[in-house]
């Protein structure tokens, strides 16, 4: 094989087709084929096998897991991790709807498959259908959220990051609960099925066009599909804070995550291209940089000296690099 | 030699006996009385010696080719170094050797890659010129064989035509492996599903919703695997598409076959043909962004609650997409009615569409439903349009208003997905489709028989 | 013999009683025929319209037109006019200073705003004209270059003016700027050159469906020169030799339900198959053809056995009566006349295989993939694929070359079968 | 019995009917008529295939039209009740009455006439249904019956009449398609009287059965003969001789010759009929 | 002349032959057969379509075989150069050899000898070709001819026996199936012939033709008769008679009665022949 092949995260995808793109403007080198398939697709990916059967990058929204490097142990493959910024995930409306100003426990509230009772005695199935049931301040409109299906990483890291974190574990009532019941919050993770959040397919634009037709839905999706459509679209604050580019990039916004490739080191110096491809990310990934154009929140310099320097030095990823 | 030029010089050795047979034949013939004299036209002997030459010869490079490249690799490590470090990789030290032979050199490449890959290069000189030699040699000993074999008496039309109808008879073996690849490589997976997932809640439950089981989302939700919902949400959408696309498509093939004039048909078939060619991600926004909008609208505006995501949207453009299946596959069988049936009707004095409701669409009743089955396969193996307009949430409902999804939308959502190989979830797609196909098999053969009972009937 | 019950009087009685009711049933019943075929030529023209529509912008785009100096010291900094050389060099600075000039931008800020106007396909450009020609080098040329697509979303009227400066792409600074260019007659809506041209890009005013049409030929070339031939002789072993027995109904009933297995499910068993056990690369356009060519197989086999069914055994009986064996009979006499409504399955079968993704997904032409194929052996992607993804990109300049992908897509498949058609004409030669 | 070994030599000389206009032989008219036919001509587009046919058709009679092949017998047959109507290129002149009313005048609906002209054709073609239905097709489209108990009776009936009750009464809603060909054509008699046409057309009607069947179908028009007007088209002089009164003797498409049966066989008067009737042609 | 009309009242008892085997009446044997059917039995699935029929076929003769419909006269005939072998269903039992040889033998090529034993069909099919073609197409597959000259011979001359040469000569290159039907069935004619098969199958070569037609068949059977073995099927006594000059009379799958064609039509020895040439059926 003559090119670099990649997989992984949809969210990456755009960001790494675009990298892939500048790569291959060079002369005798052939563009990286990437493709999508989700971050586990990625991680795993990049964990089996060597041999030019394999992918040799692989894309992930998500940092890996300690388990899942134990399967690049089992598999004797050495991988070098590179994050090369942040997405944001947001929540958004057309902007002819009402404003939202949210915070992550009512969005758990709005969403999560169950929630406490009334009592804040057990968990049962969510039974608020408008936002003002949740808390008065919030408009008085059916909850009618359109997100990625269950497929998604997209969907997962906002299950971690909103109903775990910014709900269960922030409830008090809900607190209360799963210690007596001896539950981790992991199972306040499940989003509603009942209809208050509409599993819409891995499609963003379709989700796009779907909320201009009704404003009064909201739609999750990546960062960059907001940038794209600012002018018709506006963003709930979550937490009082707004999703902007600095906001994100600041860390300020609560649901943003960090995005990344693993490199398969063996190949690295038998595919021709992976390093050229991986040094190309360093050209973009700046502020000024066609990836911040594209939606993608950059790092600050130091992350970005750090991963540079990884680039070209391939430190293989350990697990207690990764604690 | 490479393999092309190998491959057009066995075509000109074939070509060679094909001519020096028939020379041969003719002449011998020649003496014995002329052409008539000869089992067979002399091409045949022509073709004869052509195929001895060329098939064996053929089939032995194909099956060289295949095992070349692992009889190398096992032949490159004798060069590993003898001191190997642990993480000595032999799949990537081949991998490195075949790219230096193939003129990739990335970075430094140790002296014995540069070693394996000089000794490759040889072999593989040498095995190409091997492979060459017997090659030319098999075509060229068979070919003088079947050459010498020729004469006036040599059964030589029957024997290319047994190799015809062999070589026939093999293509005809391809629709069957496909179906055993195909069983093949979704039973593994199904059976660790059923291992993980007890058919019966499977085949029965009545609730879908699997979570994303690996990673650090591993035990958290509780999954669920009844594919009863997706089973009735593939039902509720082809039952709407079938009722948009089977009167629309039916009548119109009525009107083309028994009302309209040639010419209005020969104009009008290929351009309805054409709804079946629009690719469905335009039906997906049609769907999603036309259609949906309007159902809810609508029912809004008469006290209706329709949610945009609706089975009905989805079903309704479905049908759109299927109604040449209908239509076209429809008018071939009733233009294939007896014109005998048609005569009986009219010489009772029906009226055309008595004729046609009573007598033709139940004569062309088996072959209309085959289209049908045609149509309702084709809806059923949709994804874009489902995933676009109906959702993805698995509603066991028969309400056309709500939201439903569909076997093969869950299908391609969850192989396309994020997806780890060892999840319930995953492989739980391979059990849809096992199950699907065993329905369809289950369709396919009561349609067989309704259509053979109902072949009996007439003619 | 008995009395009839009815006499022919009664009988003519009754049966004009009832005429006028029934002549009113068949005007209805004819009604509702050509209502049907109304509507469905309705959605086809509503389907049409939409497509077209949307789809014809997509082929043009808007071009500024810039001065540049092909500057020696930029464009070749080592001075070899070597291709390492080409590529070290910096014209975009070159692009810089022209587009700088034309706005008359000053300052950091507006300079930077200047130059994110321009599509950055134009330093590809300029580079490439030096690489093409190094003759050209020190020369001035009058360019027409892409602008940047948030440009272009202004000019179509996508992006408003109107818009708080805030929620849009554009400073205000920005539009004052391509209004002046407009009003100077430098920029224009021209005919785009990317689309055929460009392969798949990240940048939408430079992306094209070059790589993907490419790659829909080879994957169709291969799915037709596969499918069709073992389709044909499948039908013909099956309709002409094949004995009636368990064994054939078996064939049978497998091919009618091979016709009805999801097109993902081929791709299952491509990817396990011909990528798993075979070891083929993935993204091949050979591997989604053989996985087309399966999924096309049982339409073309079961069109292909009705057309040698329609065959009238006149002419076979004919053939034996002379003493042609089976082989001839069929290669001179059945074939021939079969061959017509064989090449309808074939349509049909290759209609479906064009815009078939589902299976493609899973053996990995579902990909981001720029170079042009050379060979069916080289990653390659189709036009169907390409609109699915271009379908899910945030840039919105994406909508209209979606919508000009699906006609090129669309004009693909009429040219199909309008060939198909022509070949059915010429062998339908009714004697 | 010498007649059919006049000669063993081949004849090569066969007169076609001199092209200008030549009265048909023997009486067309008869004095009862139920149909008339008057100067008719019938084209397929340039095609001349019926020229100048005038005859008469009587109440209650069994009528023969036999002829050589392509001579215009079935073309003609089917003007009677406008059958041709579905020939889009099938053109006809001339005047056609039933009971005196011209059938091709336009304010004449098929509907009714094909129901007062019944149609039985060469090959049995019942229709993919029961018998039951097939027989109760006719009365139900034309609403002949009031009631599933007249029905019942209007089917019982026409099976009986046409001889088939007894063989199948047992197994009405068995498939028509499943008897054999003489029952199927039978069968196809019961539909076409089960609407009680004045005038039933047969079409060859035993050319596709063996010997004993085509006697019971003999057999059968005898005895309708009473109650209903038959024309019947026969390749079969021998047939023709048994079940017909009258016979029509058209070739190359006029009519030559028309009579008694017993005339036209015994003592021909025009030259062509004659080198029919003794065989040295058809 | 009045055993036609022996009676005007339908016949209504048909004899089967009995089915005890009975031997066939006449001399079934001739001094130079070319053919010979010995004890031949056909069957359609369990349908006993020909039963033990034994006849001798004349070098040089013409044969007719006569007898109502469906009573296995074509099965017999197409099992003379096993053109039933095309039928799945159909299995012959017996023998039947061509000078001397069994066509049945499991060693026997049908391509061969389909060549020698050709056939023209009842409906005449030309292939879809130019008329040159199609009388060429035998030649060429069985590999008759050495060059085109030789060729364009053999076509002129299978069209010049078959009497079509004067009327197609001009337009060779032209569709057969453009032609008439009688000028197409003599084109089939001309294809068969032009293989010099020895022995020509007609089944009712003219039961679609008109009479003009029919007579020019009829003459060119007579023309032909000299150089080919003939067997002719045909539904026409008068045929029958004017051709052939031994005639076979079938009756249910039974051969019941062969002689000379003069002979069987003056006086018929078994019952059910007389009957049916006294138009008692048929
Ligand atoms: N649909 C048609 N289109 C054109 N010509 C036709 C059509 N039907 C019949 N003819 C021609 O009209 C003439 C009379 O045909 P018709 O069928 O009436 O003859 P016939 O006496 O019934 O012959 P047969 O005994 O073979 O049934 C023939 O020359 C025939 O070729
Ligand atoms: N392919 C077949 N399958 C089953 N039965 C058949 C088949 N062909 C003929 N038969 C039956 O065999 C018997 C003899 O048929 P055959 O065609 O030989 O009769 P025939 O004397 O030629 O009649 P006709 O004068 O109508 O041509 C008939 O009862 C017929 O139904
Ligand atoms: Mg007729
Ligand atoms: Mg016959
Ligand atoms: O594809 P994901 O980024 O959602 O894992």
């Amino acid at each position: 094989r003559d090119y670099v092949s990649i997989a992984g995260s949809s969210t990456v995808l755009p960001f790494s087709t675009i990298v892939a793109e500048a790569a291959g403007k060079r002369p005798g080198v052939k563009t990286p084929v990437v493709e999508s398939g989700g971050s586990s697709v990625g991680k795993k990916g990049a964990c089996t096998g060597i041999g030019t059967e394999n992918i040799d990058i692989g894309n992930a929204s998500s940092r890996m897991k300690v388990s899942e490097l134990d399967v690049c142990a089992e598999n004797n493959v050495e991988v070098t991790e590179i994050k090369v910024g942040y997405d944001g995930i947001v929540l958004a409306s057309d902007r002819s709807g009402p404003e939202l100003d949210v915070t992550r426990e009512q969005l758990w509230l709005a969403l999560a498959a169950n929630v406490p009772n009334a009592e804040g005695t057990a968990f049962v199935p969510n039974f608020y259908t408008t936002w003002n049931e949740i808390d008065a301040s919030l408009p008085n409109i059916a909850i009618r959220v359109l997100g990625p299906p269950t497929t998604s990483g997209t969907r997962a890291s906002w299950e971690e990051m909103v109903n775990e974190k910014g709900g269960c574990k922030q409830n008090a009532a809900a607190k209360a609960i799963l210690k007596a019941e001896g539950k981790s919050a992991k199972t306040c993770r499940p989003l509603r099925t009942d209809g208050g959040y509409v599993e819409a397919g891995e499609q963003d634009n379709l989700i796009v066009q779907k909320l201009q037709e009704d404003n009064s839905s909201f739609g999750v999706f990546g960062f960059s599909y907001l940038d794209q459509n600012s002018d018709v679209l506006q963003a709930a604050k979550v937490g009082g804070v707004a999703p902007t580019f600095e906001d994100i990039a600041a860390g300020d916004y609560p649901v943003s995550r960090s995005l990344f490739f693993y490199i398969k080191k063996a190949h690295v110096g038998v595919v021709p291209g992976i390093q050229e491809y991986a040094r190309e990310w360093t050209k973009h990934w700046g502020e000024d940089g066609i990836l911040a154009e594209s939606g993608m929140i950059p790092m600050g310099e130091d992350e970005r000296a750090v991963y540079a320097d990884a680039i070209e030095n391939l430190p293989t990823l350990t697990a207690d690099m990764l604690d | 030699m490479s393999s092309d030029l190998l491959l057009i010089v066995l075509l000109g050795i074939g070509a060679a006996w094909f001519f020096a047979s028939r020379r041969a034949i003719v002449s011998q013939g020649q003496s014995r009385g002329g052409i008539k004299a000869m089992h067979s036209l002399p091409h045949y002997y022509g073709f004869w010696a052509a195929i001895a030459a060329v098939i064996p010869a053929f089939i032995f490079f194909v099956v060289w080719s295949a095992a070349e490249e692992s009889v190398f690799r096992s032949l490159a490590e004798q060069y590993f170094p003898a001191d190997r470090a642990d993480d000595f990789r032999p799949d990537i030290a081949l991998t490195q050797i075949q790219n230096v032979v193939a003129g990739i050199r990335v970075g430094e490449v140790p002296a014995w890659v540069d070693e394996a890959a000089l000794a490759w290069v040889r072999w593989d000189a040498l095995a190409s010129n091997a492979l060459a030699a017997i090659v030319i040699g098999m075509a060229a000993l068979l070919g003088f064989l079947a050459y010498r074999a020729v004469n006036p008496d040599f059964r030589a039309r029957n024997w290319v035509e047994r190799t015809i109808t062999v070589l026939l008879a093999a293509c005809s073996l391809v629709a069957i492996f496909t179906t055993i690849g195909i069983v093949f490589s979704v039973i593994f997976e199904s059976i660790r599903f059923f291992g993980m997932i007890s058919p019966m809640d499977f085949l029965f439950g009545l609730k879908w919703n699997p979570q994303i089981e690996f990673g650090e989302n591993a035990g958290v939700g509780v999954s669920n695997y009844g594919a009863v919902p997706l089973f009735a949400g593939t039902l509720l959408i082809s039952v709407i598409a079938l009722l948009v696309a089977v009167p629309t498509g039916l009548f119109s093939a009525i009107y083309l076959s028994e009302y309209a004039s040639p010419r209005l048909r020969s104009v009008v078939k290929p351009l309805m043909e054409i709804l079946a060619g629009i690719p469905t991600v335009v039906y997906g926004f049609f769907a999603a962004l036309t259609v949906a909008p309007f159902f809810r609208e609508f029912g809004q505006s008469i006290g209706l609650t329709v949610s945009s995501e609706s089975a009905l949207a989805a079903g309704v453009v479905m049908g759109i997409m299927i109604i040449p299946f209908v239509s076209s596959l429809s008018d071939d069988v009733i233009n294939a009615v007896p014109q005998s049936l048609r005569d009986a009707a009219y010489g009772l004095g029906s009226t055309k569409s008595e004729s046609i409701k009573q007598v033709i669409l139940p004569a062309a009743l088996p072959g209309i439903v085959g289209s049908v089955l045609l149509a309702v396969s084709r809806a059923v193996g949709e994804t874009m349009i489902v995933v676009m307009a109906a959702g993805l949430a698995a509603n066991l409902t028969a309400n056309p208003l709500d939201a439903v999804t569909t076997v093969t939308s869950q299908i391609v959502t969850i192989l396309v997905g994020d997806q780890e190989f060892n999840s319930a979830k995953t492989l739980s797609a391979f059990a849809l489709a096992l199950t699907l196909i065993c329905i369809t098999l289950v369709l396919n053969i009561g349609a067989l028989q309704i259509v053979k009972k109902y072949r009996e009937q007439y003619d | 013999m008995t009395k009839p019950m009815i006499t022919p009087q009664i009988a003519a009685e009754r049966v004009a009683r009832g005429v006028q009711a029934r002549y009113a049933r068949e005007r209805r019943f004819q009604l509702i025929g050509k209502s049907a075929i109304g509507l469905a030529l309705t959605f086809l023209a509503v389907l049409m319209t939409t497509i077209l529509i949307r789809g014809i912008p997509g082929f043009f785009q808007y071009y500024v037109q810039v001065d540049v100096t092909l500057d020696a010291q930029l464009m070749d900094p080592r001075g070899d006019q070597s291709i390492d050389s080409f590529y070290d060099g910096n014209p975009r600075k070159i692009m810089q200073g022209a587009i700088y000039g034309l706005t008359g931008a000053e300052g950091r800020s507006a300079k930077k705003e200047a130059f994110k106007l321009l599509s950055i396909g134009g330093t590809d450009r300029i580079r490439n004209m030096v690489v093409n020609d190094p003759s050209l080098l020190g020369s001035e040329q009058n360019l027409w270059i892409a602008v940047d697509d948030d440009v272009d979303s202004y000019l179509r009227g996508h992006i408003k003016r109107a818009t708080d400066e805030d929620n849009r792409r554009l400073s205000d600074r920005q539009l004052d700027m391509i209004d002046d260019l407009v009003d100077r007659g430098l920029i224009q809506y021209k005919i785009s050159n990317y689309l055929f041209q460009g392969g798949a890009s990240r940048n939408p005013e430079l992306a094209g469906v070059k790589g993907a049409v490419v790659g829909s030929l080879f994957t169709l070339a291969i799915t037709l020169i596969l499918a069709f031939p073992i389709g044909v002789a499948t039908a013909v072993y099956l309709e002409e030799f094949a004995p009636k027995n368990r064994l054939t109904e078996i064939i049978e009933v497998n091919i009618n339900n091979l016709a009805a297995v999801p097109s993902v499910v081929f791709g299952i068993l491509g990817l396990a198959v011909f990528i798993g056990f075979f070891g083929f690369q993935r993204s091949l356009p050979l591997v989604g053809g053989l996985v087309l060519a399966l999924m096309t197989l049982p339409t073309i086999i079961i069109s292909s056995r009705a057309a040698l069914k329609a065959v009238p055994p006149s002419i076979r009986d004919a053939a034996l009566g002379m003493g042609a064996s089976r082989v001839q009979v069929i290669t001179h006499h059945v074939l021939p006349l079969a061959l017509p409504g064989m090449l309808t399955g074939t349509i049909i079968g290759m209609a479906q295989a064009l815009g078939e993704t589902a299976p493609l997904l899973m053996i990995g032409m579902v990909a981001f993939i720029v170079d042009t194929p050379a060979s069916v052996m080289d990653p390659g992607t189709v036009l169907p694929v390409q609109i699915f993804m271009w379908a899910d990109f945030a840039e919105r300049m994406y909508v209209a070359k979606t919508s000009a992908a699906i006609i090129v897509l669309l004009s693909f498949l009429i040219l199909m079968n309008a060939i198909a058609v022509v070949l059915r004409k010429k062998f339908e030669r009714r004697w | 019995m010498d007649m059919t070994l006049t000669t063993s030599e081949p004849v090569l000389t066969i007169k076609e009917p001199s092209s200008v206009t030549e009265k048909t032989v023997g009486s067309v008219h008869v004095d009862n008529p139920r149909m008339q036919a008057k100067n008719v001509d019938v084209y397929y587009d340039d095609k001349h295939a019926i020229q100048d046919v005038t005859i008469d058709i009587g109440a209650n009679e069994v009528i023969a039209f036999i002829g050589p092949s392509g001579c215009g017998k079935s073309t003609f047959l089917r003007c009677l009740n406008r059958m041709n109507d579905t020939i889009d290129i099938c053109r006809v002149e001339g005047s056609i009455t039933i009971d005196g009313k011209d059938i091709y005048d336009p304010s004449v609906d098929v509907v009714p006439l094909r129901a007062r002209v019944g149609m039985v054709f060469q090959k049995p073609n019942p229709f993919p249904k029961s018998i039951y239905d097939n027989v109760a097709y006719g009365p139900r489209i034309h609403g002949l019956v009031e009631s599933k108990a007249e029905l019942d009776e209007v089917v019982e009936q026409s099976l009986t009449r046409a001889g088939l009750w007894g063989e199948v009464k047992d197994r009405l809603d068995q498939p028509g398609t499943g008897l054999s060909g003489g029952q199927q054509q039978r069968l196809c008699i019961a539909r076409a009287i089960a609407v009680s046409p004045e005038v039933i057309l047969m079409d060859e009607p035993c050319s596709a059965l063996d010997p004993i069947a085509t006697a019971r179908i003999e057999e059968l028009i005898h005895e309708l003969s009473d109650q209903f007007t038959i024309v019947i088209v026969t390749h079969s002089m021998q047939q023709a001789a048994r079940v017909s009164s009258r016979t029509a003797y058209f070739h190359l498409g006029k009519l030559i010759e028309v009579g008694p049966t017993k005339q036209i066989f015994t003592s021909p008067q025009h030259e062509l009929t004659q080198d029919y009737i003794t065989g040295r042609f058809g």
